[in-house]
């Protein structure tokens, strides 16, 4: 496979889910920058602290578009809660595995994840996700 | 599926009479003996070496005792540093190089500070020019070398070496050049560059991996770098590697002949490729000298998309590039060549470098020029760099 | 005329199945691309050379990310030295061997005391073992490294490197072999020597001249020596030999299975050879240890006639051999492992050293010692060291 | 060709002339010792200051061997000082050349050559080959 990219993570990248923006989102998430090279926007509707539908953006290599593709697909559905409990881990093991050099584009999906619940808690309750703070290596 | 190879900068495909010219050297009832050995089996060897040593000396214009067989680009440009400094440490101790050398270069130069030695790391241009002059100022009375590329392998910008050459002459330095993406493809004639060593690796022109030269002018004071036995005038210990060798030989001879045609090829399909490009993709830049370049390179920076995903995708659709991003590195910078010559990260990570071969074809170029604007459509559409109307 | 090549120890013909295994990778419409490289071409080359480095692996009783492609036993041994000592160099500077090792031990050696490292040169015994004590005793807090040959090339002894390294446990000094005579041809597990760094060189058991590997063990703090791109796990840069790698892989497989059979074939012919020769011709001796010797190694000194003039007489009549007389080298010494056995030198210049291989048969012993005492006996007609009667 | 030796060198390698010792010799020469791994003795028989025979024994390599062979060819029949005229590079040229690492083996063929004519002239004159000092490097 090229890049050492299991068939998972290939066809999340062909294939990527959930792709685009979306209109008037319940909460945002933004992380990364182009410095690094990996940008991720995520948009969540969020509906009775249910998860219906969840968007990306990204600019990045192919570990970037397949992590995201799947976090939104991991996440749909779940509530907040649940879907806190994605973590970069997860995305790994549902890709069936990253290679070691990649393994810092699940990060990233995890912080857009919980960029937009942060984002969406904020707007909701006025206060952010308790102790989250965005990742500085992307 | 079409497959279309355009990746002939990181290696190339070995000529089939290239493979044909190593076979009898890998031969147990032919010449497999040790070319330091005395019998009739070690000398068979050793004549087949100097024939294929007075190829490579006759495609580069040296004479064949001024060659010495090295297992590789990175081997030779490691040699060439180490041999020199090391050889005249007891007067000087100071390097001039570039900031868009490869890493067999960048790396040795590392080593070779952590060891007491200075190395001045001189900037390029936009286009990825050294300034001959600026050469020539930052010499001191103890520099022992200078080492510049013939050609950038990631941008293939052709620097002025023959114009340096002239500027160091009579200033008591040595000048290397790493040619690894010249030889071969281009004209390479020590004596009109004008240099005192040089750098090659077969695998770049249709010749075996795991073979390498470099010529070191006569009378250059030097000192090996693979400390071992006696071979190459005891300039490189290690059993030669004949069957490469004799490969490496069939590639210079070959290339020798063939070096117009291929570059008329490459520069027609280069030129069609890239002006392609740049007409049908918007907010896309061609890397590199518009002109001085090599006649197989085509590197671009495609704004707002990332340089792995583009490849990626090219790849599903078997053509085989490379790219300048970070994401294919395991430093995860992106390509120290394109910041320096001052393209943002963003635009250093969504480089993509085509680099045509003697298999391509109108055909090829057609192709890539049909498949790729769409895949940097697609991303584009993906990129969060990119805002709906 | 009958070819008898009896010089195993200075290369071996590649196997059939070996260059069988090299072929695809050499093929223009197979798998010719860099392993660094992302796209399918490259990806396909990079699983192949992961599984030839799984074959390495398991024929030494090692991890595959344990296992670093180089280009031959001399890169290996220098690999060893430069990337142990260079690592430890805040806290030690010093590093124990023999005086028996290849050049490619002893030249890195003499570059590092140049550069300020500190050397012990240990002596070995009439039979050529080195005392595992006296090992033990030459160790400093300042120690880095100890590196000890697991047989000799010359004289065939197999030195006590197990035991050796039981002595070093808990001493805080890595233990390098340079075991290039013995892997393949005896047995070599990495877990039962003890060692943490052993070097081998593809073409000595069957595979192809210029690849070769180091094993490092997990842990070992080691900097690179090839310095350049990120291959090998940033441990040595350049484009990686696929078809010298494939090759060296299919060696290891077919040597792993072979192993018994090879040890059984090569004892048998070497007994008969080396009981026939002291037999036969008076004034003659077995250079190295009369039991812990490879099986492939008869080295004897026949006295009153010199080694090259024999050696020369003998490829007249088809069989190649070596010596360990000054006239096979360019520095006019004889050899330093003779002399360092104790042997006077006339007797070092009497050297002859037959290595058997897998093509040898009963019947080339016997046409040998048909030849040589014929020999002998003309060249000592010919010795002012012999007196008429 | 074996070790980088032409046709005339493995010629006298293979069939060495002039072989052997000989009874009353009017010159002995003896250079070389076996710690370079390279001796060499000439006998000359003399006749009215022309050598008539020479014979040689050779401890060395096929250069040694070769050289000595030569030697004694080239000198056979000429005057004493012909002889001395017979260099090592008229020994190599004769040869057809000999590798550049081999080319000492010359040296010690010539020093053979002197060592006994100066024995000769010693027995006969009382003094010694004029200037004459064996090479110490052999
Ligand atoms: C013991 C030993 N070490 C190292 C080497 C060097 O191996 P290579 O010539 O393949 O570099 C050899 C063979 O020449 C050897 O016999
Ligand atoms: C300019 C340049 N120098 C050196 C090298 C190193 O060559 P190799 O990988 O054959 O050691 C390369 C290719 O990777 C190169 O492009």
């Amino acid at each position: 496979m090229a890049a050492g990219y299991s068939e998972k993570v290939m066809d999340h990248f062909r294939h990527p889910r959930n792709v685009g923006e979306m209109e008037n989102p319940d909460g945002i998430g933004h992380v990364g920058n182009p410095t690094c090279g990996d940008i991720m926007e995520m948009y969540l509707r969020v509906k009775d602290k249910v998860i219906t539908e969840a968007k990306f953006k990204t600019f990045g290599c192919g570990a970037a578009i397949a992590t995201s593709s799947m976090i939104t697909e991991l996440i749909t559905g779940k509530t907040l809660e649940e879907a806190l409990k994605v973590s970069n881990k997860s995305v790994i093991a549902a890709l069936d595995g990253l290679p070691p050099v990649k393994q810092h584009c699940s990060v990233l999906a995890e912080d857009a994840l919980k960029s937009a619940i942060d984002d969406y808690l904020k707007k909701t309750t006025g206060k952010g996700l308790e102790g989250w703070q965005p990742h500085n290596e992307h | 599926m079409r497959q279309v190879y355009m990746d002939y900068a990181a290696t190339t495909p070995p000529l089939p009479e290239v493979v044909e010219a190593m076979l009898p050297y890998l031969d147990e009832k032919r010449v497999f003996g040790n070319p330091s050995s005395l019998h009739s089996f070690g000398q068979e060897a050793r004549a087949a070496v100097e024939e294929a040593r007075a190829k490579v000396a006759a495609l580069i214009n040296a004479d064949p005792r001024e060659i010495v067989f090295t297992s590789g680009g990175t081997e030779s440009d490691n040699f060439a540093l180490h041999g020199v400094l090391y050889a005249n440490k007891d007067k000087k101790d100071h390097i001039i190089t570039t900031k868009i050398e490869h890493s067999a270069i960048l790396a040795p130069c590392r080593f070779l500070e952590k060891q007491g030695f200075k190395v001045t790391y001189l900037n390029v241009d936009k286009d990825g020019l050294v300034d001959p002059e600026e050469v020539k100022a930052a010499i001191t009375d103890k520099t022992a070398l200078v080492s510049i590329m013939h050609a950038n392998n990631e941008i293939g910008t052709i620097e002025p070496i023959a114009e340096i050459a002239k500027l160091l002459n009579g200033k008591g330095v040595y000048f290397h050049t790493d040619a690894v993406q010249t030889v071969g493809q281009i004209n390479v004639d020590v004596k009109e560059l004008g240099v005192d060593l040089l750098s090659a690796s077969a695998h770049k022109f249709y010749g075996p991996k795991g073979a390498g030269f470099l010529y070191i002018k006569k009378g250059t004071r030097m000192k090996a770098f693979m400390l071992g036995g006696e071979q190459e005038q005891r300039r490189r210990g290690s059993t030669e590697n004949v069957p490469g060798i004799m490969g490496m030989g069939k590639a210079c001879e070959i290339a020798k002949i063939d070096l117009p045609n291929r570059i008329k090829h490459l520069t027609d399909l280069r030129d069609k490729l890239s002006q392609g490009l740049l007409k049908i993709i918007p907010d896309i830049h061609l890397n590199g000298h518009p002109t001085k370049r090599l006649p197989k390179n085509v590197d671009v920076s495609v704004q707002f998309i990332e340089g792995e995903s583009m490849l990626l995708n090219l790849d599903l659709e078997g053509i085989a590039v490379s790219t300048g991003s970070a994401c294919s590195s395991s430093t995860l910078e992106p390509s120290h060549v394109l910041l320096a010559i001052g393209k943002p990260p963003e635009e250093a990570h969504g480089s993509i470098r085509f680099t045509l071969g003697r298999l391509n074809t109108e055909a090829d170029v057609d192709y890539v020029l049909d498949i790729f604007p769409k895949i940097v459509e697609k991303l584009r559409a993906m990129s969060p760099l990119v805002r709906r109307k």
